[in-house]
């Protein structure tokens, strides 16, 4: 056992954090690490460079353009990309959609989708929860009848993130009804420019639009993208859910967001002294530190599991939940510092291309919007109630 | 001991509710933000007509006297409704201050019209380095033949952005954050040199930071005696606290019935998600928090208007740090139950949740007290 | 709204003080304060004061010997109780069936067993658990059948606590097994020196004689020993277990708990300084009294509404568990206030007659014990989750 | 990066688990702990003969040079076996004192014995007012001619009573709680003024309080470096805390899996208890605090034997923090879902749980820990 980095993977730190400080645009470092939103472009223009790095498909294989990395090269790539305040990738093409078109689609879907993901011509959104099918995602309603070459596709999508961006969808459709519900769902990409179809936004809690309602209206989607077999839709989201699990519980993003806090608790002022010199909100934020350095370990394990030809079972849930607790708990402490400043609602202090003076401390505005906004952190992509009920029923069999 | 309203008590809070109800939808609310003045003016002048606004104070005012528990059952009822008004602010903070350190000439030109809801006061009492340590006192007045100059800023002040007079605390000697040296001073919210910085706030009220440049005033400007205005300061910001507690009472009670509400009508796997028995003992604990934090809002209001003491500080610290635990606790439990729909803009309990966790950084967060409460404590 | 106590309730305080500073034994209240273990000649020393002054039966009407105190009076006098030192009433007997036998017992049983009560001649245990029927009561499978003038008991009962020093057990046991669990049961009184009893101790955790299975083997129970109607036994028990509930969250108890923790942190030193001085100790300190003084306020509540005519409802089972929480953290930072030494487990020192010197502090001996024995709190009496099954069915009504 | 075991690692796992399980079935375990010594010394015996404790050891002292990773190795099979003999004191703490301090003389005379077993040796390092900071020392030891004498107490030596030498710090100069001024020495167990109280301890172990009244030692008895222990003594208590580590980790996951296999043939209201989500859930918490602990335990165990850094403190106080509270959580809600038959002495599980507990009473608790660590945390 030993459970330091080897040389290599050493180096191949050394390699990242040399693109890094070179390719990297300071602008976008800025906003990230300033929890600030980032504009479509901005998202766009970080793709580019990846991309003409190789760098961007981290997890296909090479034929198709990916890095052929092992699973702790890919650990030390998002770890450094966190630490950076590089953008973390939209996942929905690269890391979600492509996947299954690699394992299941066919070789016209892979010739036409893949290279379109690397060059950033097409950005992907997820067309899986609808209103009434959340943790219960085998419920879905929205329905696709085969028409001739086309299927009709009616019904509604929900918490579509960054769908307003999105020029494809992949939906899970309902497509046989007489079934038991898992068995009737198929696997659709969807132009989001047919006639039919509307986005409209969901504003968030903090006042945010992440998030979007897709409608589907008599949208005819041809056969051909149609990935896999008809009605064998549910085994390939299943397989997306247990695909590469390893960076769920966001442990790159975490180490970032507690050294923003320690840089944030060294300026603000409590009792005329840095806060961070307060005994209790030290000993809050090492707390924090402490778990986190044992969430990550525990990361570590199952990544070498991985490495050993393992797979990531429900630990990865356990993990999921752990990390995000972990994350929320440091939005909550970020909210904290700031005391009365974090009631100020300041939209054009916490927009991307805002320049002007600052209220209070230059990352205060966004703190309490940020801490709002991850409170989904333990909601979506499955709430850490039914990540609790993978573990008890997978590894505790209960 | 006897925990019931008397009937003056269950009459107030009636009018309070049923005022609340007819003029404060969840829709109704949402328009008020979005106008001007960022709450209804409309609404407060029904409140000043149905004496709402003048409860604490003397009936030489209009007010009928009413003690913590009268305040209390008019937050409680404002907190439902997530009003806007800056009632915390005008009524009892400035109000507060007024009627303890006021001359008779002070009482009658500014209680009478905060009373009668005829303009709006509010206070500048914290500051950007203060945290919540209202002692941390930067902002000066030097003395001028007839009166003072103020040079400084006030963080945060609620309802500032609407206020015709502002209390500001400054400091005229002493060191920054000695309790002495600090005296309080009332400010005509246009006078030269006074500039306001106004924003929305997360939770839909509205402020402002306060810039005083050069600003001079009569030396009848001063409220209370040179100097010596801390302990009134942290006095009526006790009462003050007692006050939030209520109101953050008012707003879990609807965030946890809301979530009740929810758990019964939604269905996931074929079964209301109230089913579950995780969720059901996660509503059996926010609704234990409920409890613990009503105790300790009705403890609040029994002691606010007491007089000033250890023991009296002691229980509204406890509370306020009652109230922050179990109101970060329901509002983030409410949303986890609620799963995505608790997270949009357009269902109230977002804005529950967010005057919930807000209320935390108002007047000290449950951190804060805890603190000031430990260093108050027995030992033995 | 007032919730200061009245002029008439201070006096009524001062009354119960003047009587516990005359009658109470300095040797009782001693070990008590101390956290140990009374013997039982200290119980019945105790009891006999309390009796002779008329207090002993707090619950019971006035008629059969009891106070006509007010709910609040009762709180007070139990306030009072905790914060001298007086031990807390064994409450098989007064508390528990004493008010099954004034509300359903016959002449004869009230005129037989109430006096013996409160003269102390019986001194009861319970019968409900078995080895199979813990939270799930009502499958308890101790069998009663009726034969002449009497009912033969077989089975075993457990938990029994201090049956050890009891001579009469009541018992739910079993008299018709064809119907509904719940509908087959009776309540029986039985004298423990009927041949066929056989009482075993069940050493606990921390190495107490505490609890006790209790053995029935062809048991000769007279039919006059059961109390109402056959098979009715259950509706008893239900009656017993909503039947003042308002001490459920042993407030008392852990004001004097924290009152002792306080103390003991002034004695114990850290870093060269008392214990209480370390700021984080103090804040964990200061956490519990702030979330007992709620608790306290919420039991006055629940209280006020018996007051007023009102049944103390699930409320009850809610406080039970928040107070339960706040007396094991208690006894978790005494405990851990004695630093190292919560190791050495001197039994001598904790003993009832204990008059050596002492390893360390006077106090730290029975600290780690107490700790261990305090778990039972969440688990007996209805497991802390089976009472906010409670609450969830009967307040919230899910 | 590499989690896996080596060969010999897994030899050495195998070794010790295969002794563990045949000769430590838990009622084996409690005729150990009734028996004189309170272990079982034909089991120290086979363990010495296997070479386990002589693990840290270089080969010059019959030891394999093992680093913290095959001590965690042994010590957590020795955590799951809830054993009751004085590795951690004998083999590496004292052991690991003398390897790094002593005299070519002394490490010839008293490593050769501790590691093969021959005899037990024990520390005194703590005192009664000491707490949990070793630097806290009142014992003191004068300079005679040709030695030294020592007065004091040292508080709570578990093995100690069955120690032949105990390594005792003293103060030799400075004031108590000054790290400098602290030096070691080693005391025959039956010297003229040494007194032991003996006791059990609540989780099955045997110590004393060591008396120390006028106690002569020769100057060779002088370990290290006069004045200059505390670092030593630092560094050993390191590598004592991952030990602990590594045995929490062995005891808890015995507590785990006593809990799940209860919760999957108890049955309540006709289903096995491992039916109610709640139940459920809180299974998935303890294996996740185990998770975590294991992490740690690892962790520690990887740092413990490299250069003192304060880089290997801050890993050692966290780890030993993780290890505190997962401990407690593990220990208190395998009680709770177990119910009334958890608390029973009969039945392993209380003592895994005592064991647990206890752990986080020695070399410093969660609490002490977290505040070592934050006093040593990088803060940007």
């Amino acid at each position: 056992m030993n459970i330091n980095f080897t040389a290599e993977e050493q180096a191949f730190r050394e390699t990242v954090r040399g693109f890094l400080k070179d390719k990297l645009p300071a602008d976008i470092a800025a906003k990230v690490k300033g929890g600030r939103y980032l504009s479509k472009a901005d998202h766009q223009r970080w793709q580019q460079v990846l991309s003409q790095q190789g760098w961007y498909a981290t997890h296909w294989p090479t034929e198709h353009g990916g890095t052929a990395w092992s699973a702790i090269q890919k650990h030390i790539f998002d770890e450094e990309i966190a630490a950076f305040g590089a953008p973390r990738s939209i996942p929905f093409g690269v890391n979600m959609v492509a996947p299954v078109i690699i394992k299941f689609g066919n070789e016209a879907q892979k010739q036409h989708y893949l290279p379109r993901i690397l060059s950033g011509e097409d950005w992907w959104c997820q067309g899986y929860s609808e209103p009434g099918a959340g943790s219960d995602l085998a419920s879905l309603k929205t329905r696709a009848v085969r028409d001739g070459d086309h299927y009709i596709v009616n019904g509604q999508k929900t918490w579509t993130t960054l769908g307003q961006h999105a020029n494809m969808i992949f939906c899970l459709v309902r497509t046989d009804v007489e079934v038991q519900p898992q068995r009737g769902i198929s696997f659709l990409l969807i132009d989001m420019d047919t006639p039919g179809i509307t986005v409209r936004p969901i504003i968030t809690i903090e006042g945010e639009h992440e998030v979007n309602e897709v409608f589907f209206d008599d949208v005819k989607v041809p056969v051909e993208n149609l990935v896999g077999e008809e009605n064998r839709g549910w085994t390939y989201a299943k397989y997306l859910l247990t695909y590469e699990r390893t960076g769920l519980a966001g442990i790159g993003g975490s180490k970032a967001a507690l050294h923003h806090l320690k840089q944030l608790a060294s300026r603000v002022q409590k009792n005329r002294k840095p806060l961070i010199e307060d005994s209790a909100f030290r000993r809050r934020i090492a707390a924090l530190e402490i778990d986190l350095m044992a969430a990550e370990i525990s990361n570590l394990r199952i990544i070498a599991t991985v490495e050993g030809g393992g797979m990531p079972g429900a630990e990865s849930s356990m993990l999921k939940v752990k990390g995000t607790e972990i994350r929320q708990a440091i939005t909550d402490l970020l909210r904290r510092a700031i005391g009365p400043y974090a009631q100020p609602f300041l939209e054009e202090e916490m927009a991307f291309d805002y320049e002007g003076d600052y209220l209070s401390d230059i990352d205060a505005a966004p703190l309490a919007a940020q801490y709002f906004n991850m409170r989904k952190l333990s909601i979506f992509g499955g709430s850490n109630e039914i990540q609790k009920n993978i573990v008890s029923k997978m590894i505790l069999e209960l | 001991m006897d925990f019931r309203l008397t009937e003056e008590q269950q009459m107030l809070q009636e009018t309070a509710a049923r005022l609340v109800r007819s003029e404060y939808t969840f829709e109704q609310r949402e328009r008020y933000r979005e106008s001007e003045p960022g709450f209804s003016k409309a609404f407060w002048k029904q409140l000043s007509e149905l004496g709402l606004t003048a409860v604490p104070f003397s009936e030489a005012f209009g007010g009928f006297d009413g003690s913590g528990v009268e305040t209390q059952v008019v937050m409680t009822e404002l907190g439902r409704g997530l009003c806007l008004e800056p009632y915390m602010q005008s009524v009892i903070l400035a109000g507060g201050l007024i009627d303890q350190l006021g001359s008779d000439h002070q009482k009658q030109t500014l209680l009478t019209g905060i009373a009668s809801g005829e303009f709006i006061a509010a206070v500048g009492l914290q500051e950007p380095q203060s945290h919540y340590n209202l002692d941390d006192v930067e902002t000066r007045a030097e003395r001028l033949e007839n009166g003072y100059r103020l040079n400084g800023r006030k963080a945060v002040v609620i309802g500032g952005h609407q206020a015709v007079k502002l209390i500001i605390s400054a400091r005229t000697s002493g060191e920054a954050s000695d309790a002495a040296g600090i005296s309080l001073f009332v400010v005509d919210a246009d006078a030269d040199g006074v500039e306001r910085q106004i924003y929305p706030t997360v939770d839909g009220l509205k402020g402002c930071d306060v810039f005083l440049r050069n600003v001079t005033v009569p030396k009848e400007a001063l409220l209370g005696t040179l100097d010596e205005a801390s302990p009134a300061i942290h006095y009526q910001a006790g009462r003050a606290m007692a006050a939030l507690c209520a109101e953050a009472v008012g707003a879990m009670e609807e965030a946890v019935k809301l979530t009740l509400d929810y758990l019964k009508t939604r269905k996931q796997f074929g079964v209301p998600i109230g089913k579950f028995q995780v969720l059901q003992h996660r509503m059996v604990d926010m609704s234990s928090e409920l409890e613990q934090a009503r105790s300790m809002a009705t403890l609040a209001a029994s002691v606010a208007d007491d007089g000033d003491s250890v023991a009296r500080q002691r229980v509204l610290s406890a509370a306020k740090h009652v109230i922050g635990r179990s109101g970060q606790y329901v509002a983030e439990q409410a949303i986890q139950l609620h799963g995505g729909i608790g997270m949009t803009w357009e269902y109230s309990l977002a804005h529950y949740a967010k005057r919930l966790i807000m209320i935390n950084h108002q007047l000290g967060d449950d951190d804060h007290h805890l603190e000031v409460f430990s260093g108050l404590m027995e030992t033995a």
